[in-house]
């Protein structure tokens, strides 16, 4: 049996390595964490149907066991050919294809540093927000219920001031997710949402922003937020425009939620000098076609799953583990 | 009873304009006094009306109204005939069998009186079965009463059994009584002790007053109010006394005429689609008279009339409800719209002007239609607003801002007097109904573009060609019911295809829905109704949907799988 | 103390601040209204309001300004508006817009 | 206290000695001790060497900014100022004036961004003027200078920044000028965001910094806001939002490293106490406003008549008088020589509600 191996046991990895299973190879996958599951560890509940995302991932997860797929954890790649995987201890393993599934890194909030996130107690990232709704435990630092909530869209997502031009995507829709929760959780809170654009691009987002706006009563601000700044009843006093209004505004809230985006991996470009595969400019790996190969790279034998190409819901990444284990198996059968 | 009703419509007819006072003192030695006469008879007495709505509710209501009077009547002449022609009270007879036992019997009286009887028992049983089971009576819905009318009604309904019950007990004690009272009297008497029949007796009769006493104390206050008021209403409107968009003393005797029957719940679509069933006009009229009207039901209504055309009183809707959103939301401001002055964006220049309305704006097949139309006519037109132009007033009207809807009035008929037009044509039926009511122009002939276009065919300027295609037509509310307009449309219809009619069509047309009358429903709600009107017109099998108003082919076309066409189009794609 | 004049007075802040904002009328607004908050802000009622053709009347500017509790001037702007009802049929979020014309009116006026 | 550690992120190369001194054009009228305190402070109290070149001129950042010198000129001017540091021999060139300090950054990174304006700039120079110029080894501004050597000021410190009375450090608002690092966040200590360059120094030397909403606001110069008298309503609401911003935290004394900072954030206030009848600092008297020489001044034990402090507009005296500086009020406004320079009407900035107010125009 042909073996493929498949860097990164995030959703996309997994679901690579499922289908290669079907189709007849030998998947092995490589996690640099002590378990699998990824990114989706750290969710809660997931857009736009809030289904728990421990949900998603323990199915995925026990599919993973009863097919006895063989998984490495802790196993941080270094180094990759078409042939071979490197790790970082040194141990080389040789296959005869590989799927990169590594996913993206979540943008550092602290770099836009005017947000004062980790500065300011009470700036909080959606991140950590997710976090917080797993533990239920939602509050201001100082434990009391928040009584006026801002979220802030795009941080890290379009903004050249910190080399990400590109638009994360799913950030808007986990904003209206998050403030609603939020909502739900205090229901006589006022919630803000402050927008550049809101991109609802996937099926019932846009139906879960309305509900967000009708329903549950959240405001939505065109406006970027310029700055926070502590307040003296320790509060953050926020400034945005009011671009719909043409008109500056500012208030003070008790906490700032900061939709971070999807930053490309650093080892991105490592793999890319070394393996011959490209980067698109925004740091993510760049597919052989946007159109009829999508999950193939510039190089022969290496393929791509998930948002290691770009950012992608959940969803789209599973379907992209379908596609990118039959490219590879398509691969290896005929060498 | 009748001095709270003296004072009532004393008070009301005090509060008259002077206009309205000359209009009856005008009105008082004419022919209208007997047609009043008249009508008073049919509609009060027989309810005429009614019978031609729903032949069963007709009855219930003659039967009740018609056969109590005779009662009254009947029961009169028979005291009369008994006492002799003294001055016998008209309440007279009420208690004549119960006091006049020992009297020898006329059994064609008592025949007849029971007969009588008979008749308005089967009202009261209609009335029974209809609050059990309205569809029954062919209505879907029947009114929800106030605690008020529930009294009055429940003493109302147990008079006639009650006083049935007594006169039966009467006559097993006494004896006598018609085939009714008397056969039910002498069965009583055959299984019950006498003493007991005489307890019960007294107790009948007891029982039988109290609801008379009841029932005509509660009267002025209740909505049997209307027995009375209906009868000035129909002298007053033979007066030619209207309603106008003011609150006034008149709108006292619409209000109070309303016997609350619930007539006009079933038509209105907001409750036919949409299940909304307490804004209707029965309980608009209701909370008006007891002066506890909210905007939130003022403002509910499409005012698209087809209650209008079914009320059995002939009550004037759609203008108490306008008077009403006048009252509640009108502010006479005179800095508004100062923007208006000096403001002219017309174009060319011509005898016949062409005012196409905001609606028509947002329609410009409409407008491209009627210039091929004008052109085709050799007609030489003036363009009040192709660029832009200031809205006619009536969506400030129909919202109850009387006051700033008249500096729309004003504006353009200063633009249209200052072009020198002779011929006013539009094609928005909200523009025409507020051109012919409340714009004085004279000189200037107000036509919709249907009877426009019409014109021009019949005149031979518009050669038409006879196609093969199959239209229905949608009856715009403010064309048909609101100006009258059903023939013309149909013709330019007929001038060039088939004309297919829906099921309800020329006053009983459905509206549309997007009214801008209406400003309480929801765009989802609006849609629907557009859908299920829809449905009927597309039921004629047509393939496409013709209507002559800008608003409701916008409104129509949301919901249709087929083509929604203005007339003009259809015409404009026929010209030889 | 008699105030110096120095030719020029502090200017007011153009900022909306929403901590000093009275939001009451807003919320009552959007309490009756909710769908109000469904605006996206495409500007179509202002594209196509016929007034707003004739005069620098925006729609959904003074209603996003009655939203931030900026009252001020709303009144008489709104005034502008011919409620002819244009607004409510080029409406993408199906909001009442005329139903938001009259009961901001209400809500500001001396209704 | 703030979880800050960012500024650490945002270091620049200061020079340790050799320092060829740009003087501001306007400081030597409103706060004319503090140049000198420089100065004597570098010479005395650290013994560097430092030198004030009477040949060097204005850097014409004024005019630049209010869109009335071009950008070739200002190029030239500043051309000319290296030009004459290399003459005397220095290559670490320090300015006392935060818009310089811009204008010295702004023009150095054009001319990498852009090389040949630097060409074009060292033709236009030697036409002008026949010099020739070399580009400085470093830049910087005098705060930072001051921030540099903060630790040995400290340790050289006769008071510190508290209060003398109770031991409370004092409780500081620290205004950094816009072009100190907002145009180029990288060209100053701690960045744009939280620049830490007189922070550094207030808490070196035991004070204690406000962070209040509002302190990364401009103070309301704006060059032309002031310079229009049409626009002033807008610079003075500028400060005036900035003061509405911090008084609640009840600050003992506000410092700023940019000569028009301090002058406005000093004289707006009396501007709008007689506007409006508002004052933000103790007992209905305005915030003091130290410029950061001042503020080292008096840590120094400097006599504060010498720092020229009796020029400002809102009185100094509560706040000596809080950290326990002796000082003899009789001779506030005895100049140099002894003789009397003359005395300031009364305003109501400096006045407590006790206080009797005279109308100045009498």
């Amino acid at each position: 049996m042909k073996r493929v191996i498949v860097i990164g046991g995030g959703v996309a990895g997994m679901q690579t390595a499922l289908r290669l299973a079907d189709d007849g190879c030998d998947p092995l996958i490589l996690e640099k964490e002590g378990e699998l599951g990824g990114k989706l560890r750290d969710w809660y509940v997931l857009f736009p149907t809030f289904t728990p995302a421990s949900e998603v991932l323990a199915e995925l997860k026990g599919r993973v066991i009863r097919r006895g797929i063989e998984v490495r954890t802790s196993a941080e790649v270094a180094a990759f050919t078409p042939h071979s995987v490197t790790l970082a201890g040194g141990e080389t393993l040789a296959c005869d294809a590989v799927v990169v599934a590594t996913g993206f890194t979540l943008f550092d909030a602290r770099i836009k540093e005017e947000y004062g996130y980790g500065i300011y107690d009470n700036v909080v990232t959606s991140a950590d927000l997710e976090r917080m709704f797993a533990e239920g435990r939602v509050a201001k630092s100082d434990g009391s219920r928040p009584r006026r909530i801002a979220f802030l869209h795009c941080v890290g997502s379009r903004d050249e001031k910190v080399c990400q031009s590109h638009c994360s995507r799913v950030c808007c829709i986990t904003g209206v997710k998050q403030a609603m929760e939020m909502k739900r959780l205090f229901p006589e809170a006022d919630v803000f949402n402050f927008y550049m654009d809101i991109r609802m691009f996937g099926p019932g987002y846009e139906e879960m922003y309305r509900e967000a706006q009708q329903r549950c009563n959240i405001h939505f601000v065109r406006g970027r937020i310029s700055e926070a700044s502590p307040t003296i009843d320790g509060r953050i006093q926020i400034k945005a425009e009011d671009t719909l209004t043409g008109r500056p505004l500012k208030m003070s809230v008790d906490m700032l939620v900061l939709l971070v985006g999807m930053r490309a991996n650093d080892s991105n470009a490592r793999f890319a000098a070394q393996s011959g595969v490209e980067r698109s400019p925004s740091g993510f790996l760049a597919p052989k076609s946007l159109f009829l190969d999508g999950v193939r790279s510039t190089a022969e034998g290496i393929f791509y799953a998930g948002t290691v190409t770009a950012p992608k819901s959940v969803g789209e990444c599973v379907c992209e583990g379908y596609a990118a284990a039959d490219a590879a198996a398509e691969y290896v059968k005929e060498r | 009873m009748f001095a709270a009703v003296a004072w009532k419509w004393g008070s009301w007819l005090w509060r008259l304009s002077s206009d309205d006072r000359r209009r009856i003192l005008k009105g008082i030695p004419s022919l209208a006094t007997l047609q009043a006469v008249g009508e008073t008879v049919s509609e009060s007495l027989l309810h005429r009306r009614i019978f031609r709505v729903n032949p069963l509710l007709g009855y219930m209501h003659m039967s009740l109204a018609f056969g109590w009077f005779l009662l009254i009547s009947v029961g009169w002449i028979e005291t009369v005939s008994y006492m002799g022609f003294r001055w016998v009270p008209l309440q007279g007879h009420v208690f004549f069998k119960y006091f006049a036992t020992g009297l020898p019997h006329k059994p064609v009286f008592e025949f007849t009186m029971d007969l009588l009887l008979l008749f308005v028992l089967s009202g009261v049983a209609l009335a029974w079965g209809k609050r059990l089971y309205s569809r029954a009576m062919g209505m879907r819905r029947t009114t929800r009463h106030a605690w008020g009318d529930r009294i009055a009604l429940s003493a109302l309904w147990f008079i006639f059994p009650a006083r049935l019950a007594a006169e039966s007990l009467t006559a097993a004690l006494y004896g006598g009584g018609g085939f009714l009272t008397g056969s039910l009297g002498a069965a009583l008497d055959r299984v019950a002790d006498p003493a007991l029949l005489g307890h019960a007796a007294t107790a009948a009769w007891w029982f039988y007053s109290c609801c008379l006493g009841l029932f005509f104390v509660g009267l002025p206050f209740s909505r049997y109010m209307h027995i009375f008021t209906e009868i000035p209403l129909i002298f007053l409107r033979r007066y030619r006394l209207r309603s106008g968009e003011k609150e006034g003393a008149f709108d006292r005797f619409q209000i109070e005429a309303c016997s609350r029957c619930g007539i006009c719940i079933d038509p209105c679509q907001l409750q036919q689609t949409l299940g909304i069933d307490d804004v209707q006009s029965v309980y608009f009229l209701r909370d008006r008279r007891y002066g506890r009207l909210r905007l939130a039901t003022a403002n509910n209504c499409l005012m698209c009339g087809r209650c209008q055309v079914k009320c059995p009183v002939g009550i004037d809707l759609n203008t108490l409800r306008l008077n009403s959103r006048d009252t509640m939301r009108n502010i006479p401001d005179e800095r508004r719209y100062e923007y208006l002055k000096g403001l002219d964006r017309s174009q060319g220049a011509g005898k016949v002007g062409y005012f196409a309305g905001c609606m028509t704006l947002l329609t410009p097949r409409t407008l491209r239609a009627m210039e091929r139309i004008f052109g085709a006519a050799g007609e030489e037109v003036w363009w009040a607003d192709r660029e832009g132009g200031v809205c006619c007033g009536r969506p400030l009207k129909l919202s109850g801002e009387t006051d700033s809807a008249r500096k729309m009035v004003q504006y353009n008929t200063d633009l249209f007097r200052k072009h020198g037009i002779t011929t006013l044509v539009t094609s928005c039926p909200i523009c025409l109904k507020v051109f012919r009511e409340d714009y004085d122009l004279p000189g200037i002939e107000v036509l919709h573009h249907s009877e426009y276009i019409l014109r021009l065919i019949r005149s031979g300027r518009l050669p038409v060609i006879y196609g093969a295609e199959r239209y229905t037509y949608h009856d715009p509310c403010e064309l048909g019911r609101g100006s009258g307009i059903y023939d013309e449309p149909r013709a330019v219809i007929e001038a060039v295809g088939e004309l297919l009619e829906p099921a309800s069509t020329r006053e009983h047309a459905l509206c549309c829905g997007s009214s801008v009358a209406n400003t309480a429903i929801s765009d989802g709600q609006q849609l629907r109704i557009a859908q299920a009107v829809v449905q009927e017109l597309e039921a004629t099998g047509a393939e496409t949907i013709v209507t002559a108003c800008p608003l409701c082919k916008k409104a129509l076309v949301r919901g249709a799988k087929g083509e929604v066409r203005d007339l003009a189009e259809i015409v404009a794609a026929h010209i030889r | 103390m008699a105030a110096i004049n120095f030719g020029y007075t502090i200017s007011k802040p153009r900022a909306i601040d929403i901590d000093r904002n009275n939001l009451r009328k807003s919320d009552e607004i959007l309490h009756e209204m909710p769908e109000l908050q469904a605006c996206i802000g495409c500007g179509s009622c202002t594209a196509v309001c016929t007034a707003g053709n004739l005069t620098s009347f925006n729609f959904r500017k003074v209603h996003t300004l009655v939203r931030r509790g900026e009252y001020e001037g709303a009144y008489e702007e709104m005034n502008k508006c011919m409620l002819c009802g244009k607004c409510r049929l080029v409406c993408p979020r199906g909001i009442n817009t005329r139903g938001v014309a009259m009961l901001i009116k209400r809500k500001l006026g001396d209704f | 206290m703030m979880k800050r550690n960012s500024w650490n992120e945002y270091q620049k190369q200061i020079a340790d000695d050799r320092y060829y001194y740009g003087r501001s054009c306007i400081r030597q009228n409103f706060f004319p001790g503090s140049e000198k305190a420089f100065i004597d402070i570098l010479r005395g109290d650290l013994g560097k060497d430092l030198l004030d070149d009477p040949l060097h001129s204005s850097c014409t950042g004024i005019g630049y900014h209010s869109d009335i010198v071009p950008l070739e000129t200002i190029m030239t001017v500043v051309a000319r100022q290296f030009a004459l540091m290399g003459e005397a021999g220095y290559e670490n060139f320090v300015t006392s004036c935060i818009t310089s300090f811009g204008v010295y950054t702004e023009v150095l990174a054009t001319w990498a961004e852009f090389p040949e304006t630097e060409e074009r700039t060292r033709e236009n120079l030697f036409k002008a003027t026949g010099r020739e110029f070399r580009k400085p080894a470093s830049l910087a501004h005098t705060s930072d200078v001051m921030f540099h050597f903060r630790e040995r000021i400290a340790a050289q410190a006769a008071r510190r920044l508290v209060n003398a009375a109770t031991g409370e450090p004092l409780k500081v608002v620290e205004h950094i000028g816009c072009h100190y690092a907002k145009i180029f966040p990288k060209s100053g200590i701690g960045g744009s965001e939280f620049p830490y360059v007189l922070a550094g120094m207030v808490e070196a030397w035991g004070g204690e910094c406000v962070d209040y909403p509002e302190r990364r606001h401009c103070c309301g110069f704006g060059f032309r806001n002031y310079l229009v008298q049409a626009n002033r309503g807008y610079s003075i609401a500028n400060s005036h939002k900035k003061l509405e911003s911090m008084a609640p935290y009840k600050p003992d004394f506000i410092v700023a490293n940019c000569p028009g900072c301090a002058m406005f954030l000093d004289k707006w206030q009396y501007a709008i106490a007689e506007m409006e009848g508002t004052t933000y600092g103790e007992n209905g008297h305005g915030i003091p406003v130290l410029t950061y020489e001042e503020m080292a001044g008096l840590v120094l034990g400097y006599d504060p008549w010498e720092l020229g402090m009796q020029m400002h507009q809102v009185d100094v005296e509560p706040l000596l008088d809080k950290m326990g500086v002796d000082y003899d009020p009789a001779a506030k406004y005895l100049g140099r020589n002894g003789k009397y320079i003359g005395k300031p009407a009364s305003a109501v900035v400096n006045c407590s509600a006790t206080d009797t107010v005279y109308d100045i125009r009498e």
